[in-house]
């Protein structure tokens, strides 16, 4: 997970203010991967645009894998691409959040039983932290999906790998 | 002095920066100049053709909204009107009023998405979110009269599925009278901003029997000077009705055809919807807009190719029925997938951050590229 | 501005066999069916023609008539064998404002269809695409490879034939859900 | 020359242009919503999560039939004669024991085709759209109130009254087979 994991993976040293800080860190500096996919692309564009505000909570979209902490997986992921996402997820560096938007994400939607070029659901190559329903989900059904990964941050341990 | 530099081959996506989805250019670049791209495409491919054989023909519909997500009420339209022609359905007057109201609506959506990411592409972000904000106004109106944002299964064969919302019609009132006063702001911020216009102007020129060879429509079309548009042309629906006026591209900052051309039209075009949507709004007769849905969809055998003029161009619907209540073969046209083969001409000799504001220009949507 | 007919007669001056059949009956628009082999001359002779001017190639739809018998293969899976494959090309002129629909088929085993790509330009894709999902080949067609499907999907299976069935796994990934 | 001179002028007065244009903007009043504190207040055709009252339910799987991704899946047992599953809000009766509603909204595609063919509207798109979880599992949802011994009893008794009916049935047949022939030909053995 990161700096801290070895020295203190076996220890009983108190360190939870540090938790506390990190996560606070972590969880209200979220850089997307600007990155879409599909529909659902066009409703976190409308996410982060005027009305919504993705970048009250932190949240910014790089352009580079690099530089991202949370990848939201917006549309329909094909077998042609469902590769070229996993390799953009590690090249991301850890700690690293996925955020599964809308139902084709989450398990193929409606191309779930006669898309034979469509990968049933993202979490069959990289593990999904929250997942979004909807399709598209509204821009304030992704917000809320970005609070339930900013709580799942927030009880973060970095004694244990949970991610 | 020459130097004498070597080809190099450089991947573009498919995850890229710019905001027109999951496309791989492969360009082979000398140095910046560009001489030739391939686009990969497939990257979406959502089988949507497969589907379309394994449901009934409205089930389809849901579908239809899927391929072109930016202008879903023009795919609805396409396909409801191709099921109506193989059945021989005449919708009432009521529906017909407000599928153009609803597609002309849809149309000013998509050019803001169209324009205003062209625009981010190459640099100015503020236009983005000022046409961003425009489009909640339409989405909102679209909620309310359907329940959906953005795929809004509202064209039926045969009907709607719901009748407008109480409030639309002075909504929509509302609306033009506000957007009419913003694309000037909009001219004024973007269309005629010297950078702008420098970045765009004499850029990806498409000379014309180009265009008529590559299958080009739209404003892709229209931008090289030809007034052809479907709604005249090859009247469907009650266009015939309504005076408009058809933009078309005049070089008025560089040659005919080229990138700013194309944006221009796009801008003109959303003025002339305002217009067709002011002189439908007010007539819209009364009627149940559910009336001619036929109960069970089961059209004769045969085949039928119709084509409407969507935001991105001739969106064609050619369906082949074998007496079912599945269609037998579905096959759609999509405007950019034929737009887009036009790409490589275009980006010959130019820049590599030209590719870009080419590739902006010419709005694709990969949803129904890949289809 | 001709109907149907009347560009059938003409066809039918002019390429003889080659021109097929005329298909009225359906309730929208006539087909005109024309020899796989010999498409791309009627193609050019439609688009120069001065009364023909069919300049845009609007759309080109590959599609499997599921025309032949219904057998079981030695696993047990429906298969069809014999019957045709079909290219569908609607063709529009935009100056004198006609369409034609033009239709060839060919046996399903070996579809060889001629292509139309150095007639009009946008069928280049078109054509691809009828050959990735379909099966139909393109003789002298320049770049010939899959364009939806990855260029590594199994050799020969196309997924919009009728007796399709979907692979278990591709690079690892299961493909059903 | 010229053009040059004439190039950067236009370029640093569009600019300015474009600038009014923004400045004006700030005195314009904040269209972002402050979402967790503020919510807006959805309009009444919105189509967001599916809800079954499955009281109304009759089991009669329209909506299943209608739904084009299949994410509906309705089990239903047929209840046995005297028992009384009561009446829908609409006053249809009820036949069938609904065992299992199961809607996997993780599928769903939200077209609201399943809404419209229900005779008794028990199924309806509500206006919730916050329901985003931590694990995919807790994404089907369950509608169904029976619970599951409840559902055996359910299968068992039809089964009981299946079988009794039978045996009323074939003793019935036997009766009526023994009756007008008695002394008919005895029935070939097969072994």
């Amino acid at each position: 997970m990161g700096l801290l994991d070895k020295e203190f993976s076996d220890g009983n040293i108190v360190i939870a203010p540090v938790e506390d800080l990190f996560n606070w860190a972590r969880l209200s500096s979220i850089w997307q991967l600007g990155f879409g996919l599909a529909c659902c692309a066009i409703e976190m564009m409308a996410t982060s645009m005027s009305h919504y505000d993705f970048d009250r909570f932190g949240v910014i979209p790089r352009n580079t894998p690099r530089q991202a902490d949370a990848i939201i997986i917006s549309g329909t992921v094909t077998l042609k691409m469902a590769t070229r996402i996993k390799r953009l997820y590690e090249q991301m560096p850890a700690p690293k959040y996925i955020i599964s938007m809308g139902s084709c994400a989450n398990c193929g939607g409606p191309y779930w039983e006669h898309g034979y070029h469509v990968l049933k659901g993202i979490d069959r190559v990289i593990p999904v932290d929250v997942y979004v329903p909807g399709c598209p989900p509204r821009p304030e059904a992704l917000l809320e999906g970005l609070l339930k990964l900013q709580d799942k941050i927030r009880n973060e341990s970095l004694r244990k790998k949970s991610a | 002095m020459s130097l004498k530099t070597e080809t190099m081959v450089l991947n573009m996506g498919p995850q890229h920066p710019s905001t027109h989805g999951v496309l791989r250019l492969e360009l082979k670049i000398d140095g910046e100049l560009v001489l030739d791209v391939k686009p990969h495409l497939g990257y979406l491919h959502r089988c949507f053709e497969k589907h379309a054989e394994a449901m009934q023909y409205n089930q389809v519909v849901p579908y239809t909204d899927r391929l072109d997500y930016l202008a879903a009420m023009g795919n609805n339209w396409g396909y409801a009107l191709a099921v109506e022609k193989l059945m021989g359905i005449q919708v009432p007057e009521r529906v017909e009023y407000i599928r153009v109201i609803v597609a002309e609506l849809q149309r000013i959506a998509s050019h803001q998405v169209a324009l205003g990411s062209n625009a981010a592409d190459i640099g100015a972000f503020t236009p983005f979110l000022y046409l961003f904000r425009d489009r909640e106004h339409i989405l909102s109106i679209f909620e309310d009269t359907c329940g959906a944002r953005m795929l809004y299964n509202y064209i039926w064969v045969g009907g709607l599925s719901h009748d407008i919302h109480p409030d639309f019609v002075k909504k929509v009132k509302e609306f033009v009278s506000y957007y009419k006063a913003t694309i000037i702001e909009l001219d004024n911020l973007l269309s005629y901003n010297k950078i702008f216009i420098e970045r765009t102007a004499n850029i990806g020129v498409l000379p014309l029997d180009t265009a008529i060879n590559f299958g080009a429509s739209g404003p892709a079309l229209r931008g090289s000077g030809i007034p052809f548009d479907l709604r005249r042309d090859d009247p469907y629906s009650i266009y015939d009705r309504f005076d408009f006026e058809i933009p078309v591209g005049k070089g008025l900052q560089g040659q005919v055809g080229d990138c700013w051309d194309r944006y221009y039209v796009r801008v003109r075009e959303m003025e002339q919807s305002l217009r067709i949507i002011e002189q439908a709004i007010d007539h819209i007769p009364e009627g149940d807009v559910q009336s001619a849905i036929p109960k069970r969809i089961k059209p004769p055998k045969g085949t039928v190719y119709t084509r409407i003029e969507n935001p991105r161009g001739e969106l064609g619907y050619f369906i082949i029925s074998d007496g079912n209540t599945n269609p037998f073969r579905v096959k759609v046209r999509a405007p950019s997938f034929v737009n887009l083969e036009v790409l490589g001409e275009l980006c010959k000799g130019h820049l590599v951050a030209d590719v870009i504001a080419i590739l902006g220009s010419i709005d694709i949507v990969l949803g129904e590229v890949d289809r | 501005m001709k109907n149907a007919e009347e560009i059938f007669n003409i066809l039918k001056d002019n390429f003889g066999d080659a021109v097929i059949a005329l298909d009225k009956d359906t309730p929208t628009e006539a087909v005109i069916t024309v020899d796989p082999l010999k498409i791309h001359l009627v193609g050019e002779f439609l688009r120069t023609n001065e009364d023909m001017m069919f300049d845009s190639l609007m759309c080109l739809s590959g599609v499997d008539d599921a025309n032949g018998k219904k057998v079981k293969d030695a696993d047990g899976t429906d298969i069809i064998e014999g019957g045709t494959l079909s290219v569908y090309y609607h063709l529009h002129s935009v100056s004198l404002k006609h369409k034609i629909t033009l239709k060839v088929s060919a046996p399903r085993e070996d579809a060889k269809v001629e292509s139309v790509e150095n007639v009009w330009k946008c069928a280049d894709w078109h054509e691809r695409e009828a050959f990735d999902l379909v099966g139909i080949k393109f003789l002298n067609h320049p770049d010939l490879r899959r364009i939806m499907m990855p260029y590594d999907w199994e050799e020969g299976s196309h997924p919009l034939r009728k007796d399709y069935k979907n692979p278990e796994f591709y690079q690892g990934m299961k493909v059903p859900y | 020359m010229k053009t040059y001179f004439r190039n950067t002028w236009l370029g640093i007065y569009t600019v300015l242009v474009g600038m009014k244009i923004t400045f004006k903007h700030l005195f314009t009043p904040a269209v972002t919503i402050q979402y967790p504190e503020v919510k807006l207040k959805m309009p009444d055709r919105v189509r967001n999560r599916l809800y079954v009252n499955i009281d109304d339910c009759i089991g009669c799987d329209q909506c299943a039939r209608a739904c084009p991704v299949s994410c509906i899946t309705i089990d239903t047992v047929k209840s046995i004669p005297g028992e009384d599953l009561g009446t829908t809000s609409n006053g249809k009766k009820k036949a069938l024991w609904v065992t299992k509603f199961d809607i996997d909204i993780a599928k769903c595609c939200f077209c609201q085709l399943c809404v419209f063919p229900c005779p008794t509207e028990c199924i309806y798109m509500t206006d919730v759209y916050e329901f985003s979880e931590y694990e995919r599992e807790r994404l089907v949802y369950k509608f169904s109130s029976l619970t599951e011994e409840e559902v055996n009893q359910k299968k068992l008794n039809l089964e009981k009254f299946q079988a009794e009916k039978e045996a009323q049935k074939a003793a019935a047949a036997a009766a009526a087979a023994a009756k007008p022939k008695p002394d008919a030909p005895a029935q070939p053995s097969a072994n």
